[in-house]
């Protein structure tokens, strides 16, 4: 498959047609709303699914082949967040708090980016490691750790520290996706089985419905999109491909098969939007949400969704040598 | 019927101080709270993107209360999070409950 | 099968027999009740299940066969609202707004209606035209439209005419069915096997859940019985009927199978309970609501749930010369 | 703690309104407002079958901007819409936020 | 604006009083209501286990029946059930429509 | 399969397993937290679906085999409630609206333990008779009705009697599985089948994320355990086995299978917690919550989940001769 026809794939499949669908919904005005219960039911479906389907997969993996894909995660995860600071303070001119808001969220992961990404392998046929789902649960929280510590040291004071970290900690995707993991661990393959029809089966349609509600909630943010200026704008797409590019390349080096560091570039290039923003209204009240949300909601997420998922793809053939 | 005069605290803040700002009304001597889930926009929108997602607290409580929360808030929360608050007169039943 | 075979199938059908659960609950006075967003969601998730089959089907019909029902589905659209308008003043003595609102709700469609016709076909075995969801989407809007304009000639002046135009385009009804078939148009019957197992599979079931909610609705309509007259009564129950007898003969003309032309009888024959009454409130808020909901509603729907279905389809057989 | 008097104008409306109501308090001076889903039912019960769906929407504003938006419903809404309204005194902390 | 005078009687009461405690109200003179889901904790809090699932009843009517609302209500649900109300004066339009 | 790995198919199971995250979830509090929808929204759909599912199977089953396990569980239904309040009355010192309002509780039934049993049987792939949510829907008011009358020979006076009667008898509990029951006996096997990938297939899965909130609310539950005290304490463990033996002895007497029996038993052994804590809070608002909530859903629930279900299965292989 060239290129072009990966691209195609990817625009073309139900979920990202759904989330454009969204968009239009919101520019057209269309009173379609979806109620707040089932976004949250939505989200607390897909962490709890993508965990247990890691979890039962992990049961079956040696830790040997584990580890080092871990291991380079975690440093995305701690490393990320620094230079983000230090871009967007020197050549962005943003105020610390700003800077480090949006370097948290830069250095954090999106579960939905990574279910779409996932649901792309699987339309294009390439398999990819049963345990990825571990490494999103690893990327989520020490990027809003760092952040935090680098906030503390520029500023000062801070409000509720400690709570924050509790917070992210015990946030909801974190306890979702490893308790999902965890009752798919144990349970193993033969217990996922018999919540398939449930958890596994339904899961892309349920993504699709999920990213309708995504892209109106994207196309709201873009109002923002003046407040934010070109240098955000710019951020918000160069950065993901600069970490799609880093992850890609450092999951090879682990050992991640094609499908593998595709993912892990792009987990690398996905910006949180759950549990950063909490921890940043929380923590660092005075960064500005238009700041952050607005980036990556409103710009890093689409272009994941859409030119993201089959760059890093290609990045990641190129690397291991096909492509 | 006999009522008493006490005052009616309402606080309408972002979603995620719901766990702080119940903790704050008790520990200032409030000895109940009702809570629910709104939406809102205000004059700084600090989180804009449509209207936001926020919770209202409401608690029956004596004036010196009243005034220790509002206090409270103005000197913590108004400044860096979305919040505002308002308090007024409230005839109550069974007055002793709420103090 | 015979006509009392048909009924029968009709009647012990899961969807049917949970509406007639519904409406026990109700009279019983159960606390039984449906969350708001439960509704809500079920509605969205129907809505964007059938566009998205119907245009899954639609890429691969040629529009040839295609134009000609589209046509008289438009036609029906349109005239429909205008009998129904002169019936109830010259006949029905009503007023000019009362009239003019609930000719608005007889000229649309009631989507669930549609798939309960669907299932119905399904379970008779008979096959009917992948294209019908695009049907519901050009029927929806054109008699609300109609009969705004009936109302503003015939009563001067109208609150927020333009508004109610462009929300009844942009409405949540319009906007899932055509960006269900939107989806389903492009990414095919390849990319809806993806969605299928949340999507497809499990929609008769959602539906039956559905209906038992619609069963609450309708009966607690009917407690307004009373206040509607026997006129509107009588309304509710014949225009579907004569819409119906239409329907099926127009779509035959149009070159519709039997188990098509036997939903767009339906489909003329059903009124709208979500477009139209939101319309209808504002840019009518004079019109009584008691009388244009009571009659789609608390009448309408349920007869054509029960009897008009297995109806329709053995004047389609006859007009086909089957029977 | 000291406060201003401000006016707290409640509306409840049926919830096809929302939109256009939230439009016109703030074009009529309001700075921000409230909305949260309720239920209901009235004299007039115009869409009746059970408690009806409406929304009620709250704003703190000046004692001028209260009357403007009292006027303005009473005029635009009152007579064919499920609507209904009232005003009530509150006191705020940080009332210059409001105005 | 001309506005009149009435109550506002606020009732919170654990859910499953909702339809009895509509009915009384009616009863007793209200013209209608409105009703929204919340969550609360009081100084009794005979549910516990967190939050409490409530419903907050609200109605604007004549002084006379906010008194016998007020009264019933004492009388008949505090010994037991978890239900505070409280009564405080509004400003409304069309003030006929509530008497 | 020997006790032991009887208790471990039981404990890896993924709904005991989510049951056990949600518990952890409540400990570590976090910020999870199910939408009021989203819990009511799958209560609505288990019971149902167990209601759909028993029909069907009832439609074949002769009166004959049906009518002597109905008669035994009304027994278990009245007489249980009894001896509870004397127990509680004698030995326990609870006033007399607690111990009728804790009996109430133990005479009555919790549908979800009633599936979570199915679930076990099925993975243990032991058969059980398709009729048996009939007994749940028998079981579940008898008791709240025994209750009620003891209380008010007791106390005389009461509130609302006929009112919470009314209630407990067209509540959802009872609504949903008889109507569930008439629309599956009446649409029959086919019927079902064709709502089966909704109702039937992602049952066990639905279940699992229904038992994550339930972790949550019995943890919360727990906080009050000091206030109940040691007795309740123990009589919410002791006394469910006493009845779980009962029910494992009758049923096996009523001509129930080794799964039959192992239901019956958990029927018996269960404490319900939704239509016995709404009836109470109407009819004894003077009795305390916190006592029967928290013996109910802190205690037995947890007990019978993990440890009572397997024990009631091992009994009943002893009953029935085998083990
Ligand atoms: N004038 C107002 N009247 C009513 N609610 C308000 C008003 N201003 C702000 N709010 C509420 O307070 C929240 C925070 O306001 P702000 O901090 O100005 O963004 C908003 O989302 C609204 O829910
Ligand atoms: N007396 C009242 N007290 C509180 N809310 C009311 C009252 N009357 C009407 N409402 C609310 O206003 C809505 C419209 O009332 P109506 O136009 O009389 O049907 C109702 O659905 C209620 O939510
Ligand atoms: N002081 C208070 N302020 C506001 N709401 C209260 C107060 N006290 C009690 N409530 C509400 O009334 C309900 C019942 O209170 P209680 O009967 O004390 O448990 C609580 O769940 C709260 O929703
Ligand atoms: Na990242
Ligand atoms: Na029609
Ligand atoms: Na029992």
């Amino acid at each position: 498959m060239d290129t072009l026809e990966l691209v195609r794939l990817n625009l073309l499949s139900p979920m990202v047609l759904a989330f454009a669908v969204g968009v239009a919904a919101s520019l057209a005005r269309s009173d379609l709303k979806f109620p707040d219960a089932l976004y949250v039911a939505l989200s607390i479906y897909l962490l709890l699914a993508i965990g247990l389907k890691g979890g039962a997969e992990l049961s079956g993996t040696p830790a040997a082949t584990v580890w080092a894909p871990l291991l380079v995660t975690l440093l995305i995860g701690t490393a990320t967040p620094v230079w983000c600071y230090a871009i967007l303070r020197r050549l962005g001119k943003l105020a610390q708090a700003d800077a480090a808001a949006i370097a948290a969220h830069y250095g954090s992961v999106s579960a939905v980016t990574f279910l779409a990404g996932l649901t792309f392998l699987q339309r294009a046929g390439v398999p990819a490691e049963g345990f990825l789902p571990a490494l999103v649960a690893v990327l989520e929280v020490p990027a809003i750790i760092v952040a935090l510590i680098i906030a503390r040291t520029a500023t000062g004071g801070m409000n509720s520290w400690a709570g924050a970290l509790r917070e992210a900690l015990a946030g909801k995707a974190v306890v979702l996706l490893t308790g999902g993991m965890f009752i798919g661990f144990l349970s193993g393959q033969e217990g996922v089985a018999q919540v398939a029809p449930f958890f596994i089966e339904p899961f892309h349609g349920a993504l699709t419905l999920f990213l309708l509600e995504m892209g109106m909630v994207a196309a709201r943010r873009l109002r923002d999109l003046a407040a934010i200026g070109p240098f955000l704008i710019g951020f918000a797409i160069v950065m993901p491909v600069l970490h799609g590019i880093l992850g890609v390349y450092l999951g090879t080096l682990a050992g991640l098969s094609v499908g593998g560091s595709t993912i892990l570039g792009l987990l690398a290039a996905s910006a949180s939007y759950i549990a950063a923003p909490a921890a940043m209204r929380i923590a660092l009240p005075q960064a500005n949400p238009a700041f952050y949300l607005t980036a990556s909601l409103g710009i890093t997420f689409p272009f994941n969704l859409t030119a993201g998922i089959p760059l890093y793809y290609a990045l990641a053939r190129l690397v291991h040598g096909g492509g | 019927m006999a009522t008493v005069s006490l005052k009616l605290v309402t606080v309408i803040a972002e979603a995620v101080l719901e766990e702080r700002l119940v903790r704050a009304l008790l520990d200032l001597g409030a000895k109940g709270y009702t809570l629910s889930e709104v939406r809102g926009s205000g004059a700084r929108g600090v989180r804009a993107g449509g209207p936001e997602v926020n919770v209202k607290i409401e608690t029956v409580v004596s004036p010196e209360v009243a005034d220790r929360i509002l206090a409270h808030l103005a000197e913590r929360y108004f400044a860096h999070y979305a919040v505002i608050a308002y308090a007024e007169t409230v005839e109550v039943v069974c007055g002793e409950k709420y103090t």
